[in-house]
């Protein structure tokens, strides 16, 4: 699965994105499973109230379910205009 | 509707008149240009990160849900990303309907959708600091109006 | 403040790049404009008659009052008179602040003003009529907003 | 006192403006002087609701003092914008 960083997120866990072998369910198993991995993933998830969540390139939610899904992103809210 | 993420300079001018001409069926034109503010703090540039492919697909359907809504003639959205100076464009709307009211509503609707839901994200530099704008509660709850 | 009442052609982009140049305090530059757009019935061509004097006095208090509202950094207006056209320009508004709420309130209030307080009246002239153009309760109702 | 007529009014009247010799002291006494002078004057003023008055240049009332006034214009509710 592509996973894909932006803005401070991606400045914590230090690559704009990666590919992952997980068994992760859900977008909140895969947070887990990249919690326990290494300390800079910590970093950036520590509080994911303060992230966003697209899969496939639509904003989804934290519980959603990661089957079929190719591309992740994480990322903190939007400022464009 | 016409969209466009770039890197490059656009003319707003240049881009209202392209946008509004030879529409004989539109009565309102609006525009809103969006430009790099020099703060108080003495800001050298501002760095606009985007997320390519999603940016295009989520300003147009928030595009075309303006113009289903409002009925409008055409909608324009550009967006620019990478490094801009103070004082450069950042990006700009236009709509185009029959009456006025409908053409300030969409674009103050695209203005409040593209904020926060856009996935834009800027970084502020100044002489000193390197700093992520924060989202700001006010954005988010611009969008409980529509 | 920037006012002028002409029966010539303006350049909507060209005045939208004048008024927004060279500004770094400013982050929002809003603009409408008028159109002269083609009903049904046919329409040949709008004319156009003002009050001199009179005219270039309420829009310049209806300008000051949306500057000192919305703290503007500059407000534009421009309005034609005389026989004008299907899409032809008729008016524009230009609002620069430094955010987007300030500009396009003042942006939607100028033209509400506009529209029912300066002194402007349309005719409109088809193959086989000519209508002065009703009033719209909706448009005096409009300025209770503000 | 110089009296101005814009849009249909002044279609009615058929001047676009004259100056007018009269003892009233308000907006609403000079609209009875004029109707009672001329038919077209009764057609333009024959329902005042319709109808919004400037004095010297400034929008004002029917029963407003016309003392002191140079300037008084009658025309129907502004179309601009």
């Amino acid at each position: 699965m592509n996973v894909m960083y932006f803005a401070w997120v991606r400045e914590r866990i230090g690559v704009p994105q990666e590919q992952i072998d997980t068994q992760a369910a859900t977008v909140a198993e895969l947070v887990q499973d990249l919690t326990a991995r290494e300390e800079r993933y910590a970093a950036a998830f520590a509080d994911v109230s303060a992230l966003r969540v697209a899969l496939d390139q639509e904003l989804s939610e934290f519980d959603a379910p990661l089957a079929g899904v190719r591309e992740v992103a994480f990322f903190p809210p939007m400022t464009g205009g | 509707m016409i969209i466009r993420v770039q890197s490059d300079l656009f003319d707003a001018g240049a881009e209202l008149n392209a946008f509004a001409q030879g529409r004989q069926d539109v009565g309102a034109v609006v525009s809103f240009t969006g430009v790099v503010r020099d703060t108080q703090s003495g800001l050298k540039e501002m760095q606009i990160e985007h997320y390519p492919g999603m940016t295009e697909a989520a300003i147009a359907a928030i595009a075309q849900d303006a113009v289903t809504r409002w009925d409008l003639a055409d909608a324009l959205v550009i967006h620019r990303y990478g490094a801009l100076k103070p004082g450069a464009p950042i990006m700009m709307v236009a709509t185009a309907a029959a009456h006025r009211v409908a053409a300030f509503e969409a674009a103050d609707f695209l203005m409040d959708y593209l904020k926060s839901r856009a996935p834009f994200w800027k970084k502020e530099i100044t002489a000193g600091n390197a700093t992520w704008v924060a989202a700001k509660d006010a954005d988010e709850d611009a969008l409980k109006r529509w």
